[in-house]
């Protein structure tokens, strides 16, 4: 036990600091909502030089090129945090088809694509669930019917973030309607500007379209542009997941909330009595103040056991429902402590942080929906984390 | 002894159903909310024809004279279809407040209005009920309020508003008196209205007749029998929403509601909100009644109701999936509605504290 | 909605009042710890001659013959419980015998069993549970074969409270082994002093024999003394089930621990500050007080439903779920309350109410799992009360 | 930068967890609890000879001179097999005590006794912990005590005992002083022993080197730490049995662990307790390593393990059905431990309070 990260690391520290103090001005203040801006695309550019985003990826596909280094990454986290600057960019593309590619693409695809996907040149949106697909992904409907050299796409997707502003899509579509569920399916890539595509906003709870339906009618897209081989769609697919759910649970994003609700229980008050000082809430406060705790120094344990290339078993598998819970929790403190003040919301008068916590209350339900439910997140813990039997194939009707 | 609804309550609650069915379907609630409408006049006027403005009036000034249990059946109807109407405050709070604390001719300007629907009354009361909030909190002098008071209910179009001030008197504001100015909230509820009163010398009169102690304690008691009615609505028309849901949806070759997981989650909504059925029953009924126990059973009906809602507006959307994050089946609609009940008239965790103290357990605020 | 009984049942509670003042001196002092003492036997038999017991059952089997009258019955209990007078006796063959051999049993066998039941002559153990036949109660495995007019049975049952001083028990035999499982079972009534019957007192984790395990070796038993037929035995016992799962979950038990952990909270102290003083317990204690409040008024729904003999659906399923958890959580406040003096247990010294929150804390687990688990209670609430589909029988492996 | 266990904490761990399944079985810890045995002479002569009696002892006493990372991770094993043993106050708390404020000759004449297990140390510090109750409390006066302590651990065959007095300093008694009476507390916990001790003029050695009042917020917080630990292993037995359970029983034609309603209270068990782990970790480090943080780390280890503990020990029961209920298998000697360290040295309410007071969020008591 170190929590210490020694003097390599802290030598590693101080470049990122220099770094930081040296080149703070040019962050962007823009960001651009869906597609980066002009100073985000040129940050990307000066934190790829240096080594600070995509630091892992070969040189010759526009990265860096470094040795994969988890704790070097946590510190260039930790330091861009406490500067309060931007990291670099963190789409779909980067996150999901890049390290997909890296795996399964042909060298052609990782030439074409990972640079410009990298620099924010192009970017993605995700092509997965459908509306009649969504814990059961494998049973996805949209159509790839062959014709000469191309495929004819017809079928529909939802839950498609920046589908209005992408350029590309990496898409899962049935190829092989004969196959069994999981063995039909290829993961295609192909511009959004091709004919036939439709995006809508969708709304969600919040009344914000932070998703898209996609309508594919007729889509003409080359063959060629599968990853990994005809029916290999789930296999890519469930490697590309990972990452994602990798992300959702964040143990740091909860200790910030935490920060912000004891501020806040120290400045609000009711009858003139900081809510800070009322016995039940201030209880429930610490109850979740014990739970970010664990899920943070748990965190910690996740990480160390990465670094180590160490598989952390059920450890790893707890993360996703246990965060987004969490989340979910901080916030109704958060709303219930703020009395009526905790509902208003939109663009009201008193609202408290721009409504956010409602806001978060309602966007955290959908995570712990989204993503995988908290249902299927407890058969996985149970089966592959406990060893427990999968549920029975019922008998046909 | 009979602890359940009588044939004529149960005619009500259904004519009220039917009615709501018809008037107050999604699509004219999603309108409502979509435009800000400050209620939905039509809506409105049918419960109108049902007589629902004047139910708790009393007959002698053309009302139906009905109990709070009956207003308490119309109110879990309201929230089973979050109709956007000003039943609260307009038919229920105020009504109490100026039948209850009204000199003769209070009663005589404005029972008769309300009960016809022609006029609407707000009631800010937020700072009593609630705890004050940013300072808020109004001040009588010769006549005259000043102050503020967030959070007044029905009072966006109200002609006359039932007022609480900081020394525990009420008041009748004309909401078109000089001096008060209305700012608009925003919650995440758009089906209902929240206001911000400000008082700049502004004329009212006070309602001191009778015992107003007891009075303005009525109408908060009443005003939580309501809030926990409309949750249990609510609830239930999302827990059969969701079972509904469930049983179309397929996912794995099976509709999802064969799924224990599934099942067990609907299961443990009805058996969490049925129970608070009876308990808004009785909190009614002793309002009606019972008024020793009055107090602390509506504290009860509206702490344990908002608990038991929050979890089931929470988990029927879960069983929904993303279907019921998103827009689309306006579900949000019923999980907003229950939210906003939760913090109106105190929230739960100040609720109980008051239920502590009424019993002599706890040192009163 | 009216409270009040009106004028017939007041004068009916004046009746019992009268009762109570003229009699109480014979009411039992000791009542017998399995089997009733003579004093109980004796005020059993003044309770049926006044009505107040075995008050519907008719006159020929040793009743006192009225028609049923659910308002009756509780002021019956309402003024016992308010004089602290023991009612009359309430055992397995009273409570769920005595019904079964009413709606299904032969003039023979009414005759000669309810009247020695009711009396406390006869004392009865049920035979339901087998090892491993718990919430699958239909796969009993405990077999009678034929054997000239007689069946021969070996097996094992368990949770057989009172075996051990029974008489007589009703048990669930598999006669047919070639039908479908839950048409092979018969309800058979036989003595407990035949022989090849061995009876195990079972602890439990409270540290008590509360129940029995009860052996069959070749226990011969007359065919005659079936109930309802060979092969009626589910349909016999889901009749009585339902007299049991009726008692469990009573929120008048919860009324009266609610009292009971106010009066706690009032007068014991740590640092010399009442408990009732800490906001935290005392929250706990209002969210419970609504809670019991809310499943009282349940109960009175029920109670008004059922007298006027109308179904009360989806309100009646829940009542042994919530009402068992519910108990369990006030015991689990009163133990929280109590801190170290609270997990206190046995012969201790500073022991409070005899130990009994423990006691209770870890029996009522027993009843959440008893008489159809939590699980099993979802399961009935989703499919009967809210409609659900039963889950698909699994495809043979 | 590294959060984990070292591979010789692993190996200690392995060592521990190796010796009790051999000498700690169900059977053993049924024999010693069904006999009420102060402890098993024979489980804790194994760790002796592991050396765990002197593992916090320094080394210039004859100890091992580890951390308290490894204490907990015994203690995590401890609780794991239920063992009989008198580690909490003999092998940790005492240890500490004497460590940090006794003088050079009161080191001498115990540190090494303990850890080489020839002498057994209680601690009476349960009104200073966790509050007292029936006004139990021990003064100090001219080198006497008087008075009583509560809950005492590990004090029933104990040669020397550390008593916290009221006023915050700590006193070293000998087991067979005059003056001390020991009347033997029965718990739900048969395999370990609560005593309580009263004090008529008893003679005492105060404890007195260095800052008394540091060491006495150490000790506590060493033992909160332990009792975390404790539950963790105790829990996750509970788990690991229910998932093996399931496993072999059959209901319906299929072994209960394929009903999801089954799975998913397993995956919330291990989900809830896992990060409990990591808290657990992060206490003794921050013990060991970090002081600053220590009393609120230890605070909150205790009450979120005690907390989860709870849903745990009747999760896990219930998965098990009726046989969890019996003593057949019996669990329930891990639901009773479980029990007990949820209520020593400070309940979850009681520990969160001291939390929130050492952040400056709340007025100590």
């Amino acid at each position: 036990m170190d929590l210490a990260y020694g003097p390599d690391y802290e030598a590693f520290r101080t470049q990122v600091r220099d770094f930081i103090a040296k080149n703070r001005d040019k962050a962007p203040k823009r960001f651009g909502v869906s597609r980066p801006s002009e100073e985000s695309i040129a940050w990307q550019k000066l934190l790829i030089e240096h080594g600070l985003t995509a630091r892992t990826i070969p040189k010759e596909y526009g990265g860096y090129g470094a040795e994969p280094d988890i704790l070097k990454s946590r510190i260039i986290a930790e330091e861009f945090t406490a500067a309060k600057l931007p990291m670099g960019l963190a789409n779909q593309g980067i996150s999901m088809l890049v390290p997909t590619l890296l795996e399964l693409g042909t060298e052609e695809q990782k030439k074409k694509w990972i640079e410009p996907t990298l620099k924010g040149e192009v970017v993605w949106c995700q092509g997965y669930s459908e509306p009649g697909s969504g814990s059961d992904l494998a049973s996805l409907q949209t159509k790839a019917r062959e014709d000469g050299d191309d495929f004819i796409i017809n079928g529909q997707k939802i839950w498609t973030s920046t589908a209005h502003a992408a350029d590309m899509i990496f898409c899962l579509v049935r190829t092989e309607p004969e196959a069994k569920k999981h063995e039909g399916i290829s993961y295609l890539i192909f511009s959004m500007k091709t004919p036939g595509i439709e995006v809508r906003p969708l709304t969600t709870m919040t009344g914000h379209a932070e998703f898209n339906e996609v309508f594919f009618t007729d889509v003409r897209v080359p063959q060629k542009d599968i990853v990994a081989g005809r029916g290999q769609g789930w296999f890519v697919a469930n490697a590309t997941l990972k990452h994602e759910r990798g992300m959702l649970g964040d143990p740091n994003q909860a200790g910030t909330r935490l920060k912000e609700i004891v501020d806040l229980m120290h400045e609000e008050t009711v009858d003139g009595t900081r809510l800070i000082d009322h016995p039940v809430y201030r209880d429930r406060l610490m109850q979740l103040q014990a739970r970010v705790f664990a899920m943070q120094f748990h965190g910690l344990r996740l990480l160390t056991a990465a670094s180590k290339g160490e598989d952390p078993g059920i450890a790893r598998l707890i993360v996703k429902l246990q965060g987004c819970e969490l989340n979910h929790q901080l916030a109704a403190l958060a709303i219930d402590a703020l009395g009526e003040i905790g509902v208003l919301y939109g663009d009201s008068p008193h609202l408290r942080a721009h409504g956010s916590w409602q806001h978060r209350y309602m966007f955290d339900l959908g995570l712990i929906i989204g993503g995988g439910t908290a249902q299927i997140q407890k058969n996985i813990i149970s089966e592959r984390g406990l060893g427990m039997p999968r549920e029975p194939k019922p008998a046909k009707a | 002894m009979e602890f359940g609804l009588s044939e004529d309550q149960k005619l009500l609650q259904e004519s009220i159903r039917g009615t709501l069915e018809k008037v107050s379907p999604l699509e004219r609630v999603r309108k409502a909310a979509e435009a800000r409408e400050d209620f939905a006049e039509d809506v409105w006027a049918a419960l109108k024809d049902l007589g629902v403005p004047g139910m708790l009036v009393p007959e002698e000034h053309g009302g139906m004279g009905m109990a709070l249990l009956d207003a308490a059946l119309v109110a879990e109807m309201l929230g089973r279809y979050v109709a956007p109407v000003p039943f609260i405050a307009t038919a229920v709070m105020a009504p109490i407040a100026i039948a209850g604390a009204g000199s003769k001719a209070q009663q005589e300007a404005w029972l008769p209005k309300l009960a016809s629907g022609e006029a609407i009354a707000g009631v800010a009361i937020a700072e009593a009920a609630s705890g004050a909030r940013e300072g808020a909190g109004v001040t009588a002098s010769g006549g005259k309020l000043s102050g503020k008071s967030l959070f007044a209910l029905d009072a966006a179009k109200a002609d006359v508003i039932v007022v609480a001030d900081k020394a525990g008197g009420l008041y009748l504001v004309r909401g078109d008196t000089r001096g008060l100015t209305k700012v608009a909230l925003t919650s995440i509820d758009l089906t209902r209205t929240l206001t911000e009163l400000q008082f700049d010398n502004v004329d009212a009169e006070a309602l001191s007749t009778g015992d107003s102690d007891a009075t303005r304690r009525r109408v908060v008691d009443a005003g939580r029998v309501m809030l926990a009615a409309d949750t249990l609505g609510a609830g239930w028309a999302m827990i059969d929403k969701a079972v509904e849901y469930a049983g179309e949806r397929k996912q794995f070759g099976r509709v999802i509601a064969s799924f224990q997981a599934v099942k067990h989650l609907c299961a443990e909504m009805a058996a969490e909100l049925e129970p608070c059925r009876s308990l808004v029953w009785y909190a009614a009924h002793a309002f009606d009644a019972m008024p020793e126990e009055a107090s602390l059973m509506a504290a009860h009906a509206k702490a344990h109701t908002a608990e038991t809602g929050r979890f089931v507006a929470r988990t029927a959307t879960e069983v929904h999936g993303g279907m019921g994050f998103t827009d689309l089946l306006g579900l949000h609609y019923w999980f907003k509605r229950i939210g906003l009940d939760r913090q109106l008239l105190g929230s739960p965790e100040r609720v109980r504290h008051e239920a502590a103290a009424m019993q002599g357990w706890a040192a009163a605020d």
